[in-house]
């Protein structure tokens, strides 16, 4: 199979960020130096296309400090860090770890506000980060206290009845929405960077309408087809279809117990709490399950003695604590609560809250960011053509 | 040399068939607990004269067995002699398991084993019984990072968490002697106990650290220097002659006052507890093993310091019991010069023996520690490649 | 071993010391003081039992209890309890005496053992001085009956059966038992079952009532009579007195 | 790889089977015959409850563990309690345990304390 480096074609005023570089090695891309672009890595990616192949150039590129090409490159979200390429580099130069160090990197880059984006992968800021919405909580509690029961014709026993229900929905709702805001803000740009970079490089075929990319996409998402394609890392697959759909579940029953009380479909005699063997509770608590086996799986993994290790940055230590920080705190306030100990379900309650809060208002600037940007450079490469399956397509060989 | 550690394999069918066997020991202990919680406690053995029993004798031995064997291994942490270096991480990781089942023993003792919310909600700073739990928990914990410094070979964590840990276990050890001590009976109340409970933690500790390591290695077929085991079972002999101090002056404390004469008497010369106490204890645990140990030609056969290791694990059992039961079994004396001729229920020294549960649960406790250790062999790097003194 | 090897040992040894004695201290400096005074006008709770009174066969305080407090009774000295238990007792020095009956039931010690032994304070004194056990709060764990010298504390090891008093509770099993002076009735205004049983019966040997009171029964009968509480050398300060022991 | 394929059919429906469950018992209306099956009303003439019927409904855990506390360990005897309760509510199996079974929280009242 030939494999071309055609990215070269004119030559281009080339623009090195120096900045970006020592964040990159800072990342866990350290041994980015080490790389003779042999090419190795390219060819044993079972994830890279033939059209664009990677990581080289993305190597090659992170060397240069080219910051521009990167952060408009989708192919750096297309790597699921098999490391298969890292496990076969005769230089040890670690491509899988570049890629990832390039990935946070691109998170900061489209961060909103960029400070936001520092402090959120700094460990110096983490009492900061989860000080403010604890503060935040603490004083709705005082603001509100003695806790008022809102008017309700449904029988819905709040959880928490420390809060007035609308209050504690408003507040999540309120910074929610600036979160969704700051991801949407960050998705346009990326769409429109890696638009003007193909655009560039004179590359303008689209083979999907969009609604059609977006579905193929989903489908890969969920079918985890591109993780279990990986050889050097067969457990990832399992883990983070442990903790995608465990969060999935909790957050489709988070939404229905947060409506209840509003929503019409909802029977009125009788509303929550839900017994243990009610449907909702038994998803949730399946949820739960999933997410810390599937968090456990992952620490497991990083900790463990091998020959080749995923470089673990804080950025992936701070989203698996506060995954398994959400499934541990939640599980404990339940149990408390069937222990009825009074003061402490309502303080287990309170810091499960203040993760939940953290996970998602932080949710454009940390690790968990790739929800939404790895969502989009596979639709974008659906759109465009250039992913693995629709190479595959024209040579007619079987689907991996 | 530097002893270098390693995971148990783990994919032989002996392994295997030793997890399921030790998974399926604790099943009738985790039945007839939930059978003791169902129905009360009058399963087991015990009545309004003897509430402690089997349970309580094994969590306090389990007690000292634990913080003797985290002293075995501070002998590498806080003394720095190198040649207990590869049994350092056993010795935590059974110092920790140890602990477990001293915990397991007393919660599936509690009559109301729903209601132990309150004892994180409401604490009694008075009371040993709080103070105790307290120190058990931390103890965990301490050995757990303990453990996690040695694995990662953070040396002067080791070190630090090493001091810390062997304080500690003193501390716990001397609590759970006061939660006898403390209490006003006559067995019971002594100052002494605190310090004798330590001296006999050490010796149990020693002597189950001999005969762990020694199974381990024999049964992995691991080279083990058995100068090494010799010097364990001069340590042992040091902590038996102690042992042996302290109970002979609290004995003798106890018998040579008029106070308390009658309450020694009976501990010595009453019936099934002074069989225990001569020949399991005195005989058995302390007097046979102090002559092997001390004798040179027996002191330095690895196979005669197993032989005195096992009489000294049963003797310090043997004083457990001596220490739980008798002092329940012997009542106060309510009314002095006076004798009770009838009554509704059994006055004077009552009698305690442990029901079948009781003794399910038990086998299950040592079921679900042992099932524990021998995932942790594979878990962990725990056991050497080799032990040999190099100077 | 060398000098650096001795201090290390030595350091190590009675720094372990110090925590084993340290934990004595904690405890000292709280547990000598008894139950609160309390304000003039304070009840404090005080039984005596006048034995001269009491008749060799009767059972009727011991009925009206079981009663009165659902206490669990199977006939099997294994696991019964009971609030009161009547002894039969004889001196055996220094010279033999006739039998006697005899009457033991919790002391309501001013510095009652129990409570400082309890982990999770389910046992507890009140202002009043009266010791109870919190049934919603007992973990079983039965420290309380290992630190009572006098054995007043029976364990429920079986569910009870019976019910006959509906307005008051029964024990579960899995929490210990012990006389309350039957408070639930005192606090009303209305004398402990026992004594009312016994006054019933025409006996009056027992007596309850306030001892911050010197005009109450229990404090004349303390002044005029030569009492004796059980094992008041064990420092617990036993509330219930003895005419005639 | 058929299991991958069915893989997430089977998450969804998982994830989807509440959601399908309580829509279509509100579109069906299963149940709804029981009404509200866990607050029976007083059968007893009285005055009416010691607090109204909401506060009752969100806070009587709170009100009768407050009570207990100082019936129990300060001798306050006020004349509220289960005993009280049960002068109305006369019925234990429609009064308290309907609703307690439907939320999976067990009371253990009932155990030591006589409530027909």
């Amino acid at each position: 199979m030939h494999v071309s480096v055609g990215c070269m074609s004119d030559a281009q005023r080339i623009a090195p960020d120096g900045d970006f570089l020592r964040g990159v090695l800072a990342a866990g891309g350290e041994d980015l130096k080490k790389c003779f672009q042999c090419a190795t890595c390219s060819v044993v990616c079972e994830l890279s296309g033939d059209t664009a192949p990677f990581p080289r150039k993305e190597m090659i590129w992170a060397q240069w400090g080219l910051k521009d090409r990167l952060v408009a490159d989708p192919d750096v979200w297309l790597c699921h860090q098999c490391n298969d390429c890292s496990t076969r580099c005769p230089r040890g130069a670690r491509p899988g770890d570049v890629m990832a160090a390039v990935r946070r990197e691109t998170v900061l880059y489209y961060a909103v506000p960029a400070f936001l984006g520092r402090w959120a992968n700094d460990p110096k800021f983490v009492p900061l980060l989860l000080g403010v919405p604890a503060v935040l909580l603490g004083l709705l509690l005082l603001g509100t206290y003695p806790p008022a029961l809102g008017p309700s014709k449904k029988l819905v026993f709040s959880y928490w009845n420390l809060l007035p229900h609308w209050v504690l929905m408003s507040f999540f709702g309120l910074f929610s929405l600036l979160a969704f805001l700051a991801v949407v803000g960050g998705v346009v740009r990326f769409w429109r960077a890696m638009k003007s970079a193909d655009e560039r490089a004179g590359n303008t075929t689209v083979v999907k309408p969009l609604a059609r990319s977006a579905g193929a996409a989903l489908k890969r998402i969920l079918t985890h087809d591109d993780f279990a394609v990986c050889t050097a890392e067969r457990w990832r697959a399992v883990s983070h279809f442990c903790v995608l759909y465990g969060f999935l579940a909790l957050f489709v029953v988070s939404i229905w117990v947060m409506t209840a009380r509003y929503n019409p479909l909802v029977p009125d005699d009788f509303a929550y709490p839900f017994s243990f063997w009610s449907p909702w509770r038994m998803l949730a608590n399946l949820g739960g399950v999933l997410l810390t086996a599937g968090c456990v799986l992952m620490i497991w993994d990083r900790l463990k003695d091998r020959p080749h290790p995923v470089a673990s940055t804080f950025s992936d230590w701070a989203l698996l604590a506060a995954l398994l920080a959400v499934a541990l705190t939640g599980f404990l306030s339940e149990a408390l609560h069937y222990a009825r100990m009074e003061p402490h379900r309502q303080i287990a309650y309170f810091i499960h809250l203040v993760f939940v809060f953290a996970l998602l208002i932080y949710l454009p600037y940390s690790k968990l960011a790739h929800l939404a940007y790895r969502a989009t450079a596979m639709v974008y490469a659906e759109h465009t053509g250039r992913t693995r399956g629709a190479t595959v397509t024209h040579e007619g060989r079987d689907h991996p | 040399m530097e002893a270098s550690f390693e995971r148990v394999e783990g994919k032989s069918a002996q392994y295997w068939l030793l997890l399921g066997a030790l998974a399926a020991l604790t099943l009738p202990g985790i039945f007839s607990t939930y059978l003791m919680e169902g129905r009360g406690l009058y399963l087991s053995g015990m009545t309004n004269r003897v509430p402690w029993g089997l349970q309580i004798v094994l969590a306090v031995f389990y007690i000292g067995a634990s913080a003797g064997s985290l002293v075995i291994s501070s002998l590498y942490g806080v003394f720095g002699k190198k040649e207990y270096k590869p049994f350092a991480r056993v010795a935590v990781y059974l110092a920790l398991l140890f602990l477990v089942a001293a915990l397991l023993s007393i919660l599936t003792d509690l009559g109301r084993l729903d209601n132990l919310s309150s004892s994180f909600s409401h604490f009694n700073f008075l009371s040993m019984l709080s103070i105790n739990p307290f120190l058990y928990n931390m103890y965990i914990l301490i050995c757990m990072v303990y453990l996690w410094a040695m694995l990662r070979e953070k040396e002067k964590l080791v070190r630090v968490m090493a001091l810390v840990a062997v304080l500690w276990a003193i501390a716990v050890h001397s609590g759970t002697g006061a939660i006898f001590g403390f209490v006003p009976r006559e067995l019971y109340q002594s100052p002494l106990l605190p310090p004798s409970f330590i001296a006999a933690a050490l010796s149990s500790g020693t002597a189950l650290m001999i005969l762990v390591i020694l199974g381990l290695f024999r049964l992995t077929g691991r080279p083990l220097d058995d100068q090494l085991v010799v010097r364990l079972g001069r340590l042992l002999a040091v902590f038996v002659l102690v042992v042996a101090c302290l109970l002979y002056i609290e004995n003798a404390y106890r018998v040579y006052l008029a106070a308390s004469r009658e309450a020694g008497v009976y501990l010595l010369f009453g019936g099934f507890q002074s069989v225990v106490f001569w020949g399991g204890m005195v005989l058995l645990g302390s007097l046979v093993p102090a002559v092997i140990l001390f004798t040179p030609r027996t002191a330095g056969q690895v196979r005669w310091i197993v032989v005195s290791s096992a009489l000294v694990v049963f003797g310090v059992l043997c004083e457990r019991y001596l220490i739980v039961i008798p002092g329940q079994a012997h009542p106060a004396d309510l009314l002095p010069n006076m004798e009770i001729t009838s009554s509704v229920w059994e006055e004077g020294v009552a009698a305690y023996s442990a029901s079948l549960p009781e003794v399910l649960q038990a086998i299950g406790v040592v079921a679900i520690i042992g099932f524990l250790f021998v995932l942790g062999l594979r878990l962990f790097r725990l056991l050497p490649t080799e032990a040999r003194i190099c100077e | 071993m060398d000098r650096r090897g001795f201090l290390k040992t030595a350091g190590v040894l009675s720094a372990g010391a110090a925590c084993a004695y340290g934990l004595p201290l904690l405890c000292a400096g709280t547990s000598s003081r008894g139950a609160p005074e309390g304000p003039p006008g304070t009840r404090k709770w005080g039984m005596v039992i006048d034995l001269t009174r009491c008749r060799p066969d009767c059972t009727a305080c011991l009925e009206a209890c079981r009663k009165e407090n659902n206490v669990a009774f199977f006939g099997d000295a294994r696991w019964d309890v009971h609030l009161i238990r009547k002894v039969k007792i004889r001196r055996t020095y220094p010279a033999v005496s006739a039998e006697k009956p005899m009457l033991l039931l919790c002391n309501q010690c001013d510095r009652p053992p129990c409570v400082q032994a309890c982990p999770v304070k389910a046992t507890f004194q009140r202002e009043d001085g009266v010791v109870l056990v919190d049934q919603h709060r007992c973990i079983g764990c039965r420290y309380c009956m290992i630190a009572c010298p006098y054995n007043a504390r029976d364990f429920n090891f079986k569910e009870n059966r019976e019910w006959p008093n509906k307005d008051r509770p029964r024990s579960s099993h899995g929490v210990p038992q012990s006389c309350t002076f039957c408070v639930h009735r005192l606090d009303v205004g209305q004398e402990p079952a026992c004594v009312a049983a016994c006054k019933k019966v025409g006996a009056n040997v027992l007596a309850v009532g306030d001892l911050n009171d010197p005009g109450s029964d229990v404090s004349r009968l303390i002044a005029t009579h030569p009492v004796q509480g059980l094992r008041e050398d064990l420092g617990t300060r036993p509330k219930v007195y003895y005419i005639g022991l | 790889m058929r299991l991958k394929a069915a893989v997430v059919p089977i998450a969804a429906l998982v994830i989807l089977f509440p959601l399908g469950y309580s829509l279509a018992r509100s579109v069906f209306s299963w149940g709804a015959e029981r009404g509200q099956p866990f607050l029976a009303k007083p059968e007893t003439k009285s005055a009416g409850c010691v607090r109204d019927n909401t506060w009752m409904r969100f806070h009587h855990m709170d009100l009768l563990k407050q009570v207990r506390d100082e019936a129990v360990r300060e001798g306050k005897r006020g004349n509220i309690g289960l005993n009280t309760c049960r002068e109305c509510h006369t019925n234990r199996e429609r009064f308290c345990n309907e609703c307690h079974n439907a939320v999976n929280l067990h009371v253990d009242c009932f155990r030591c304390h006589y409530y027909p």
